[in-house]
């Protein structure tokens, strides 16, 4: 099998139907055994404006989109006017008949969408199934397995519906086999993967969540992190979970401090304004120990930002966010598949250490599709730390929920269990709970929530390299950014230079000393992120005073890649400090 | 069976006034709970920060005492979780009317299982004396130095217009009428909105115990029924020379409680102490 | 003096769906400012964020765009400051019933100089269609995927508890009577808030146009006077089969504006971009 | 005249009058031309409990109090079995005759508070007059100056009660000299002052906000912050000044921008808890450009923590507070008489670079009393930064609120100004205010606030050195802990150290370099502050690299003095990092 690596964006208004194009396509891929990556680029809005969605398929695991394009599926005339010029030599456009635009050349279809839709699916709606139909017979894709996806992904809306859509598309795949006369030279193989599941961040993120055993969500809607709420909504029917839609983001986060503290494992979803809207909560979750996990899905900001562009922009405000002292622990998972992992991870760290858990995605990650081999779920293990059970509780005279130990760790148990009382304050306490101001108590109690960071440092996921041993330049990174880094490296390394990838799956607490010896004696750290004012690399120095050489940053709501990333580091970046 | 009351007391000093209208309450609340045979760990009480607030930390039970404002919200996810407790949830006028007002709207809305006691001074007692968004017109207080340009809010008048499932006003001068309201609403399901008028002595000097005596009159006693909503709303918008108090409205067609709404049957499976990884294959391999 | 109602005209392109309800609504709007001999530079609208609050990206005003349902208190701020301005604050269901529900109370409470439209589609339009606190029990939505378990708010019933100022409801569909209520509303002094019923033709569909055309009726056509608070309490209940529509309430003995209540006579002298050092020597030689 | 410096302590429970005993013989002191500090502990709890007053008067300036007392006036027992033992040898104690408790001995003086303030004043409750009278007496306070004080503060009560406080005040000083057969080290004498005003922390930030111009404030209740909220709410009837009692704190943060939007100088007062419900808010004043001052009186958390007690646990979550990536300037008076000056130019750095500004205090010096000259109010400068005036708007096509500069400050104008519209949005925008995606327009907006905090920097209010040149250990510190450093400094130069305080009445642009510069070949820095991570040896390191060697920290809620920091030097402190 040849090394392929193509790339199909489909563009349009919104509502005209290009997530529905796009998720044929990108499944079908899937279905051929390739890798896939995905990602959406949408406006603030329900109808009209210029949207698109980018399907990047190959023989690899890919982990960013590419710059250049093998087709372009084009609902609008914006799309043709606007990306026409990413077609690589020899590329195929595949437009809307309907549209007013000069013809693009003969490298092109005129598809009559809406006419063949009425005509063969019997909507004009259906004319999404004759795009995503001619788009695969042009990439000589395997019929059968678009059909397939058809099937399944209209299968809830009843056979009829599946069904006109599955003749839509052959449809469209007829029209274009007798009426493009040029050449794709995207030809589809059958890849080598097996069968895969393909998931964007968020899906990952919620499913990870439920492996996990979450009990209660609550959350409000907020782009791009209701995507996490919904999919977990969808299924209360079938799980032990409650799911409620908060009036506003502080009831979310204080109805989930009382679900754990009733004994579920509890989460929320939320990003910026909603975030900074449960730093009240968050603060409390620190004094009274309560495990809950925030997925904070980051968009751009300050305020409403760009609400649905994508930036990394929090990682300094999630991990000072609350008044006064307490510890927290901050993940990023860096693909769809390790925010699976991530999420179920991050409830066993918040109950073990009884602090606030932060999964840090962005819209990048959390809105993009990825493959990737199904979860091995036995590996899902479920530490719930040390809750005591009935009979315990029932030979204690009185039970302590902040006895103070070595570790600052509690022994846990819920109101009601074995007849004794708990109390949970929001006031500074004493190891029953109760308050106190008593200045000893408080230096003890501060002292043994502080206990709990140096307990979990021991613990931290680690930094993780990529790319050549001894490398001259680190690009140091996190999130979403990392599939950019691993391609520039890759790269840059096909060129005969020694780079490396140094990312970091957890950034709090900060594994500082692991850090600094992967840096080793690079010559050059560049860090890479989606911000202005280079955080991570602002983290580095806070937490080893080592300082990046240089950074790669990018702060206009839209998503890096490796090219950017290679020649960012051409033109010498930025340093911002 | 029957609980001895003495099981809620708890060894701690009590740090309220002398003459303080919350010592009543909790004499009240504790005696209900023990008459309806609820252990001191069967209960769970969700506290605001404010006087009224100290309440879950002056007698023994389960207690959440969280943020200033934020008692409903927790208590709604407590309650989803765990039918196992009688939760009540318990703060001050400033707490529930100030700081907490939009989840009183969407605790009743969601008619959560739970009994909210709002120990209404007309003042915020723990930081010392300022206006409350029920104060009087006109009361001099540290942030109304010239006197409140405004009037009160009227609770029971905006918990009848969200019709809520159980809405009563008390007064602590009137152990026996709480008592019954009290007792009323812990054997509900739903909401129940629980307005209860005290004393202040150290801050409201105008809304004492002797006028809220002077005024209060029992509308169940005067034949209101509380299955009357129109009647109810009448009533209340009565304040003055007059203080309408009892049970104004309760739902003659109650819906289901907010854990039965949103749970239905499964709901003793959320919590406890075991957890099982959840069989999430089938939900896994749809993105097969 | 005459204001042409193109003086608010934009040249922007607006961003809602063809045939959603913000259209109606904004074309009333802007006659009747004008019609007001209102010209844009004296007019402020403070909007929330959903699509309802993206008006006032749509046409020419003063405005500050603020945050998900933060427009009240943002109002309540400038109108004290500002008296030279006609200020409106408009918003979604879901920014003003939801996130906003507190700043509502308030509002209402301190009878800002402000008149406050929320457009009540009944869904969360902006974010793709999740269930707001006024969509109908069973609506299926992204956030009630089994449906609905929650009966919708009745913000007239809630407004009229709170003894609102002014508490109106009106239609997108009939402009007329939306038109009469904003040019009444806008003309007194004191809170004024109207719920305005309107279409999602993209995410709510089951509360269409013509659902609610088949439904709304005017009240104060068939009689209703707006003075009386329990007749307007009993119409406010009515919700299914017929919508009532039209004034509700208006304060038949009115309370000072907000700004009146604060300010008294000095509101004047409150901004402007001219300043000058107080003269606070007085006040520090009382610490002398 | 002799050097003097005198400590008497007043403890009670809540409810008793400690406090208007200790305001009695503050207000005296000052009278007499003393210096003075005093500091109040007390509980969260309106009556019981036992609280303190603790008054430090000196022939010359003081900045924290002293762990030794000449007098203690006990009005409850727990005031002498916890404190007697504070009395320097020669001290003296003053009780309440009806408390039960064994005769503290020779030096003691048992007085009939409550019989005497009845015969003499009409009331029982005189008889913190006549404690006062009878302290006074003791300490050889000249008795005219005593009865001035009473007159003045208890005129607004009426002249009966002023009257009846005066007779009161001279029984306690009467019964003092014919029953008190002891000595009292403490002999007052005249001080050298000129008459000086007697503030404490809070009253300096509003008296310093009212001076500024400030003309609206939205407040929530919140120890230790009300009293700015509530001094200035005592204003509003003679002043062109608004003040609202918000529902919550984010009301009050909104209120405060539409205010400040609108053309008023706006502010906010709040404390932990409160300040993290206006996260949100700040984060749109970052995004919006407005200009909106921010006091925050921090106590302990996390969350409601202990609410009458002091900390600076705050600093880092309000440098990183807020969603998204925005500028912003953190003020830290050091002592009452700068807190009133911070507060005046706090409101034109916010207008001069629409930004948010912080004012942090603690309660150690929002509750503290300080003594100060009357301030020059001809040096009170108002600086609005460019404000367009109605000709200048009148001469535009349009009015562009955000318009792009070198320094990224755009000329102000509020709406209805010259019969233009101003947009102020909360999403990204274009220099007219309307909202766009348009991503080379986000990244010049974002780089344009961004260049807000460049411009700003170079009007640093700088660190300020006090004590040795070419020091060996340099205290670096922040707030109200600078009292305690500053004399410690004193102390350890005495004693033939070569010891110096830096410290930073702004944090925030951070002078790293000028830090570095004054820090210059110290053998050793400590990090002196009130919390429990280093909080400002943490901002050392981020912004310079450089670690301090040591920290001193306190985080009971109680604040240090110069013996604790002595003491915890020579411990040689801790290192949290
Ligand atoms: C977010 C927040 N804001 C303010 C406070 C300070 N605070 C504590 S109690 C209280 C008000 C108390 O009044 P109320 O709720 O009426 O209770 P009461 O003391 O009168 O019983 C306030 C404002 C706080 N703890 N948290
Ligand atoms: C604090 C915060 N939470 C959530 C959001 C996301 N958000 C934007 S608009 C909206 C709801 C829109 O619904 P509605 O207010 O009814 O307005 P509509 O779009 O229906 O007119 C939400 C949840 C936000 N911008 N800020
Ligand atoms: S301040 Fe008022 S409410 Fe608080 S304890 Fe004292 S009397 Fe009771
Ligand atoms: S989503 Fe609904 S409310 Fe929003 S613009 Fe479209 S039709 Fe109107
Ligand atoms: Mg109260
Ligand atoms: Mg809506």
């Amino acid at each position: 099998m040849d090394i392929h690596d193509y790339s199909v964006k489909v563009g349009g208004e919104a509502g005209q139907g290009i997530n529905t194009i796009a998720s044929i396509l990108s499944r079908s891929f899937a279905d051929q055994g390739l890798h896939l990556f995905a990602y959406q680029d949408y406006y603030s809005r329900v109808r009209g404006g210029h949207n698109f969605y980018q399907v990047r398929t190959a023989t690899f695991p890919v982990y960013t989109f590419s710059d250049r394009l093998e087709v372009l599926v084009a609902l609008d005339k914006a799309s043709i006017d606007l990306h026409a010029s990413e077609l690589n030599p020899g590329g195929v456009i595949i437009y809307d008949q309907d549209i007013k635009t000069d013809d693009p050349g003969q490298n092109a279809l005129a598809l009559p969408m809406a006419a063949l839709g009425k005509e063969h699916g019997g909507k004009a709606v259906m004319g999404n199934s004759v795009a995503a139909g001619a788009a695969w017979q042009v990439m000589g894709g395997d019929l059968e397995i678009l059909e397939n996806t058809l099937g399944r992904l209209f299968q809830i809306k009843g056979s009829d519906i599946s069904e006109a859509n599955i003749k839509a598309a052959r449809a469209g795949a007829d029209y274009a086999n007798n009426n493009f006369s040029g050449h794709c030279r995207c030809q589809l193989q059958k890849g080598k993967s097996k069968k895969s599941l393909v998931l964007t961040g968020n899906e990952a993120l919620a499913l990870g969540s439920l492996a996990a055993g979450c009990r209660f969500v609550s959350s409000y809607p907020m782009t791009p992190a209701s995507g996490v709420m919904q999919y977990m909504a969808r299924q209360t029917h079938r799980l032990p979970l409650a799911f409620e839609q908060a009036e506003d983001e502080i009831a979310a986060i204080n109805m989930s401090i009382g679900a754990a503290n009733a004994g579920a494992r509890a989460m929320v979803a939320t990003s910026g304004s909603g975030f900074s809207l449960m730093v009240e909560g968050l603060s409390l979750a620190g004094m009274n120990e309560t495990p809950v996990v925030i997925v904070l899905g980051q968009r751009p900001g300050p305020a409403t930002g760009l609400a649905t562009r994508t930036e990394q922009g929090d990682l300094l405000f999630s991990l000072h966010a609350g008044n006064g002292e307490f510890p927290r622990a901050i993940f990023a998972p860096r693909t769809a598949e390790e925010a699976f992992w991530t999420a179920a991870e991050a409830f066993n760290v918040a109950e073990k250490y009884q602090i606030p858990v932060f999964v840090m995605s962005d819209q990048h990650l959390a809105d993009s599709y990825y493959t990737m081999e199904p979860f091995d779920l036995n590996k899902v293990t479920i530490d719930r730390g040390h809750v005591l059970d009935d009979e315990e509780l029932e030979q204690m005279k009185a039970y302590h929920r902040y006895k103070i130990t070595d570790s600052g760790i509690s022994p846990r148990a819920f109101p009601g269990q074995g007849g004794k009382c708990v109390m949970v304050p929001g006031n500074e306490h004493m190891e029953n709970g109760y308050s106190t101001e008593d200045p000893v108590n408080r230096t003890r109690m501060q002292d043994k929530r502080i206990r709990k960071h140096r307990s979990m440092s021991g613990e931290v996921k680690p930094p993780e390299s990529y790319g050549k041993n001894d490398p001259g330049t680190v690009l140091l990174t996190w999130g979403s950014s990392y599939g950019s880094c691993r391609e520039a490296v890759d790269e840059a390394n096909r060129q005969g230079e020694k780079w490396q990838v140094l990312s970091l799956p957890q950034l709090w607490p900060f594994p500082g000393k692991q850090v600094l010896d992967l840096i080793g004696k690079a010559k050059r750290v560049v860090s890479v992120e989606m911000n202005a004012t280079g955080q991570l690399g602002r983290l580095l120095r806070l937490e080893t005073g080592r300082q990046p050489d240089l950074a790669v940053l990018k702060y206009d709501g839209r998503p890096m890649n490796a090219g950017y990333v290679l020649s960012q580091v051409e033109k010498g970046g930025v340093f911002p400090w | 069976m029957v609980v001895d009351v003495k099981e809620y007391d708890l060894d701690r000093e009590i740090t309220w006034c002398p003459g303080c209208g919350n010592f009543a309450i909790m004499d009240v609340l504790k005696n209900t709970l023990a008459g309806l045979g609820l252990s001191p760990h069967q209960v769970l009480v969700v506290a605001g920060i404010g006087q009224a607030g100290k309440m879950g930390q002056h007698f023994r039970t389960n207690t959440f005492h969280v943020l200033h404002g934020r008692l409903l919200p927790v208590a709604t996810g407590a309650s989803l979780v765990n039918n196992d407790l009688k939760i009540l949830a318990i703060g001050g006028d400033g707490d529930g009317y100030a700081e907490g007002g939009n989840h009183l709207i969407h605790a009743a809305r969601r008619n959560i299982d739970v009994t909210y006691m709002v120990h209404n001074n007309m003042i915020y007692g723990l930081t010392k004396g300022q206006a409350s968004p029920t104060s009087e017109q006109s009361i001099k207080t540290p942030t109304t130095p010239q006197g409140n340009p405004l009037e009160g809010l009227n609770p029971i008048s905006m918990l009848l217009g969200l019709k809520a499932n159980f809405v009563a006003r008390s007064f602590a001068g009137n152990k026996e009428q709480l008592g019954t309201i009290l007792n009323k609403s812990l054997q509900k399901p739903g909401f129940a909105f629980i307005d209860i008028l005290h004393q202040c002595p150290s801050f409201n000097k105008i809304n004492t115990f002797r006028w809220f005596k002077e005024r209060v009159y029992d509308i169940n006693e005067e034949g209101h029924d509380p299955a009357d909503l129109e009647q109810a709303f009448r009533l209340a918008q009565e304040w003055g020379e007059k203080i309408p108090t009892g049970i104004f409205f309760e739902d003659p067609e109650p819906k289901p409680g907010f854990r039965e709404a949103v749970l239905g049957e499964k709901d003793r499976s959320i919590t406890g102490p075991e957890l099982n990884p959840l069989d999430i294959k089938e939900i896994m391999e749809e993105h097969l």
